[in-house]
């Protein structure tokens, strides 16, 4: 009769997913308002544009042998820019090593982009989100350092939240678990955003782990978990916005999974025609998130061709401007290795410093 | 001005930077309620409410990532690692996060958090609580690392540890938590993060050393006196970056050196000690630096501890023979 | 219309808890065949008194200073016992610090585990179940080990299972998780018990996460959870069996969530007063294994004072006979310490081991 | 016999040692079709199976984890960390177990495993794509700590470790992976775990280095030679156990040595070589041990790699200098 001498169902979970905007482009009638504001539409479109556009130039660059390795978001840009807008200018992010579409939205420059992949750590000092975590390359990390974050924001009284974003190979680590858990465990404003590109590199989603969704890893932690389609930048926005404002009014965190694709190799040094199918890639361009928004502003919002050539031609002069000064920059002096290392350089580095000053080799 | 022993002397330093900064504040298992296992915790959650003295879930790395995000929005973490025998899963968020935030943003976000951990043997514990990882942490670039070996030391250090910009390790040597008390005054007063502290002097010998092993070299310096030999004895205190210039000094002036931890010997820290000192003084030499350290074996359960570890005799045994030479 | 233009629900989890023996002895209908055939039963509860017995005798041997710190399974007995009795010879224990009655079950020695408590490494070298991995502890390392473990079974084709038991706090870490992930990916035959005794020293099973159960946290690895009253034998035991015969069968992994109670203090070390109530524990006595199973061998299968008496004594015997062996045990010389560090000493330590050989002090 | 590269080499071992021993599985991220993201695994897959070249979900501490269970298992897992500077999170599992399995059972189980990393700079790598971590390792007791510099002892060394009865970490410097090529015969002879190699003879200056930084130290050599210097070169190779009587003979020899390595200074493995010299050839040195390393910084991001590493200036600026000793 008693809990202990039957068995019981305990507890009952639900998983579910959202998008507003289908590949064909049409809208639900779900949608949030925001989604009917051409403005907000328009706005939504250009950050995907200018990542793409950022996108290209830097693979280019990288081909050129003028950039370092770079990671594209190609076919993800609605993953990244829906958390960009949804997030609000205080609140704080965390980034993986493929969410420049957030990155520019909240104020980094493509300059600054641009300097970062090309191997100058300065490029990770913004100028505009300042309290901003520089890209996170270990995989998993970042969510250690949002929850540490959101710690301090909810002590702060602020009302401010911590948002993080790794790959779906990202919650295969242990610190992506123990930070959800102390989300969870201590009730902190951060939300928790995969980009489920499909891809590990070579690893397939499906090898990455057998639960059925990333969303319901939240579960173990007792947190929201959802599923949002990461090729709609409506419902990633909502999504990531619901999230925050609970987070902000003291409800605690949630994970989310946006499920994209890469269209683009890992990253430069990457060949994926190695481990998949051209076939498979194909398919997934008709998912893509900007020619989707795009077919939807010219059906309902009347987005003539006069406005996409003017935006385009915007977007490249913005990127190429960027690139070009990113180009023209100055080196560093090789003492910068020493002078950010510490708050003030120990007296016993003095000689190793001096030793590389001066001297390009040292 | 009472008198006091070290883990006494770590929590006062504790509740002193509770009570001065507001944004410092303690996480780490059973820091609350508990007090610490060693009770290093105990009564300040009491005082400063369960907000600044936070019990975590068991997760080292995150206790450690935590710290780093905390940090760089300004607060001061003290993170607590029940045994250092347990810090291993920390090491990547202080070597790849805690050290190069600062670098990373040139100077944009910082990351100013101590990590505390009881460390060494002696005290027959369980297995994985008894590890000297001081070598591993030296290694790493951008960290401060320090281990006071009394309780006046391990007050100033502390101080100086949760004042400091960066991130620090603080090594407590928990075999002698409670084995001498002294005199310390709550003024708050740090000591430097870069100075070793010579602990008695002579002409004869220098016997370099840290954490517990200190109460070794007093021991052996006491029996050498009796043998007409007088030893220097300099606690190094902070490891990383280490007060060259006391041991350089002192090894020109004796010409011979013995260098002493409890940490195994392959690459433990007394090889950068000795290694400086083949580099800097050796024309002083008059005789081979001396390691008197643990074993390259795993620390042993506690019925072999005691042959593990460097005794007083083993110290003795190196010193004389050091002393063999012209 | 498209499942990505609507909120859909797409996945659904249930948690189901179970039990079979009443805190007061009443035995469920739903209870398996075993629990009803009066050896079955009187073999548990033997083993369970045995189990105390000897946390007794070892708390007991610790508190006169001739042994070292011990963590006694005080009112989780049926935990450990239900482990050892559900596991085939043939399976491969991974315990952690506190599971002594499975080890016990499965043939390591009363000596053999004073001697590790005790301090010596031999302790570990067990003449049973030679496969069993020492106790872990390093918390949740263990389960890290149990998927290689079960990789390994799977790999030479056999249907023997790997089964690692964590407490509350391992819950927590991320080596925990990322095991399970990999049972789930790689459906490795392994079964993950959690005794949730309530405690993490001194942190509430409640601030170590936020997940309603335990169980649930199957969920973000792909697997089944199941929680099962851990203070009745019969349902641990059940539970790890089935378990154990689908992952024989190929079927993959689980987790088990057993909700005990730590009646004694976290390990001999602690003071469990500092930081809990004593009505708090006293009501968990209430639930104890022991008693309620003592009190159904009474009412329905006649156990008798004299059963009980015979029991008893043999028992003490037993443990007396072992704390004997162990406190007349030799020394280990202390150049045992480099004697199975490797295979083979490298010749690079041979003058540390000479150093200390002979000498007692080196 | 091909002219093959090194990471050539580390794949004729790996698909060498699947062949002659049923036991042995490769593990790791992204080993199976993509074959490692320096192909060290290419073909593997296609060889023997995806159950012998496991694809694992992205977790280092895992990964080393289950080689453990495996190890213990009686299998020989050669797990592949991408790049060594995402190890950190495994150091727990192989400090805390692979290095103790056999002594914490007195050898009722044994924990036959490797774990490969490719290390170093020089590649313009992103950030933490270049760390040099062998010091951290030749610390821990229990484990061997090799790193081969040429495709032979790439060969030889790998499948040293691979027949090897306890935990072997396996470092490979990923900047000279295709820097040359050399006949390697697929004879199966393992080279031992505990030689250095001498390069070059000389008597003169001794330079032990290892990895990558073989190839400046060569090349000072010969710089050096046109200066009428004779500079005999070591490649160390084994750190863990490492082979003092090589270094120690050369140096009684010439009476000078270089320390050479990528990885920070401060506790680097350099340190350790320098102290043991500093123990036991004081007396035939003729001038002090000098270390050329990186420094105690965190390693550059590309634009700034060049001035961390090494250079064969740097080294032939310390050579000169300890040559001026008399
Ligand atoms: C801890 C760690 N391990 C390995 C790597 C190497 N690595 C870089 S990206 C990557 C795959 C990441 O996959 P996912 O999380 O899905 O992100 P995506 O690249 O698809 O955006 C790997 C293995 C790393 N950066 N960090
Ligand atoms: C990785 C690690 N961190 C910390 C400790 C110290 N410690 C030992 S037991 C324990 C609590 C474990 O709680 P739980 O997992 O619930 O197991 P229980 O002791 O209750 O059986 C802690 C923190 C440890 N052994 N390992
Ligand atoms: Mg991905
Ligand atoms: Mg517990």
């Amino acid at each position: 009769m008693s809990r202990r001498t039957e068995g019981e169902r305990i507890a009952q979970f639900d998983i579910w997913s959202r998008g507003y905007l289908s590949p064909e482009g049409d809208l639900s009638d779900a949608a949030p308002d925001f989604a009917h504001d051409r403005g907000e539409l328009v706005a939504l479109y250009r950050a995907m544009l200018k990542t793409r556009a950022l996108d290209e130039k830097a693979v280019a660059l990288q081909r050129t042998g003028r950039l370092g390795t770079y990671a594209s978001s190609l076919g993800q840009e609605a993953v990244s820019v829906g958390i960009g807008a949804a997030m609000r200018p205080t609140d704080v992010f965390l980034p993986s090593f493929r969410e420049q579409g957030a990155q520019l939205w909240r104020g980094v420059t493509v300059v600054e982009a641009l300097l970062y992949w090309g191997g100058y750590e300065r490029g990770s000092n913004f100028s505009g989100p300042r309290e901003d975590f520089p890209i996170c390359v270990t995989v998993g990390a970042q969510f250690a350092h949002a929850a540490g974050v959101a710690c301090a924001l909810s002590m702060r009284g602020e009302d401010r939240v911590a948002v993080a974003v790794g790959g779906d190979g990202s919650t295969s680590k242990g610190d992506f678990y123990e930070a959800l858990n102390f989300v969870g465990a201590w009730k902190l404003p951060a939300v928790f955003v995969i980009n489920n590109n499909q891809w590990a590199i070579s690893v397939r989603r499906g090898d990455q782990t057998a639960a059925a969704t990333l969303a319901q890893k939240a579960i173990a932690a007792g947190l929201p978990g959802e599923q949002v389609d990461g090729c709609d930048v409506i419902a990633v926005r909502a999504a990531v916005a619901e999230a925050i404002a609970r987070a902000a009014a003291g409800e605690g965190g949630t994970l989310i999974e946006c499920v994209s694709y890469r269209l683009s190799d890992h990253t430069t040094a990457d060949d994926a025609s190695r481990y998949r199918d051209d076939a498979e890639v194909s398919a997934a361009w008709s998912l893509e998130p900007v020619r989707r928004l795009r077919e939807h502003l010219v059906a309902a919002h009347g987005w003539t061709k006069d406005e996409e050539e003017t935006f385009r031609t915007e977007i490249r002069d913005e990127i190429e401007a960027g690139a070009e000064a990113y180009l023209a920059a100055e080196p560093d002096p090789p003492t910068a290795m020493f002078d950010y290392l510490y708050a003030e350089l120990p007296a016993a580095l003095a000689w190793q410093r001096a030793m590389v000053d001066g001297g390009e080799d040292g | 001005m009472a008198e006091i022993t070290m883990v006494d002397a770590v929590r006062l330093a504790l509740g002193r930077a509770l009570e001065e900064d507001p944004n410092v504040l303690i996480l780490g298992e059973d820091v609350g309620i508990d007090g610490g296992v060693f009770r290093a915790t105990d009564g300040l959650v009491q005082r400063f409410g369960a907000a600044r003295v936070r019990d975590t879930p068991l997760a080292e790395s995150a206790i450690a990532g935590i710290a780093v995000g905390l940090a760089a929005q300004g607060f001061r973490p003290v993170a607590e690692i029940q045994f250092s025998g347990f810090i291993y899963p920390a090491i990547d968020q202080v070597a790849s996060h805690a050290g190069r935030l600062r670098n990373r943003t040139r100077g944009r976000l910082t990351c100013p958090m101590v990590i505390r951990a009881p460390f060494g043997g002696g005290i027959h514990a369980p297995e994985h609580h008894s590890e000297s990882l001081e070598a591993l942490f030296a290694h790493i670039p951008g960290i401060r690392v320090v281990l006071p070996s009394s309780p006046a030391r391990a007050y100033g250090l502390l101080l100086a540890a949760i004042r400091d910009p960066d991130p620090v390790i603080f090594l407590e040597p928990k075999r002698i938590y409670r084995a001498v008390t002294e005199a310390v005054a709550d003024d708050g007063k740090a000591l430097p993060l870069d100075r070793a502290f010579t602990l008695r002097e002579g002409a004869d010998v220098t016997l370099v050393t840290w954490g517990a092993m200190v109460k070794e070299s007093l021991e052996a310096a006491d029996a050498l006196a009796e043998e007409g030999v007088a030893a220097e004895v300099i606690d190094l205190a902070t490891l990383k970056p280490y007060d060259a210039e006391a041991v350089l000094g002192s090894v020109r002036r004796t010409g011979r050196c013995l260098i002493v931890h409890e940490a195994a010997r392959t690459a433990g820290f007394g090889a950068e000690i000795a290694a400086r000192i083949a580099e800097e003084a050796l024309a002083e030499l008059v005789a081979p630096v001396r390691r008197v350290t643990g074993f390259d074996t795993v620390m042993p359960m506690p019925k072999l501890e005691h042959a593990y570890m460097p005794s007083t005799e083993r110290i003795l045994e190196a010193a004389r023979e050091v002393m063999a030479w012209a």
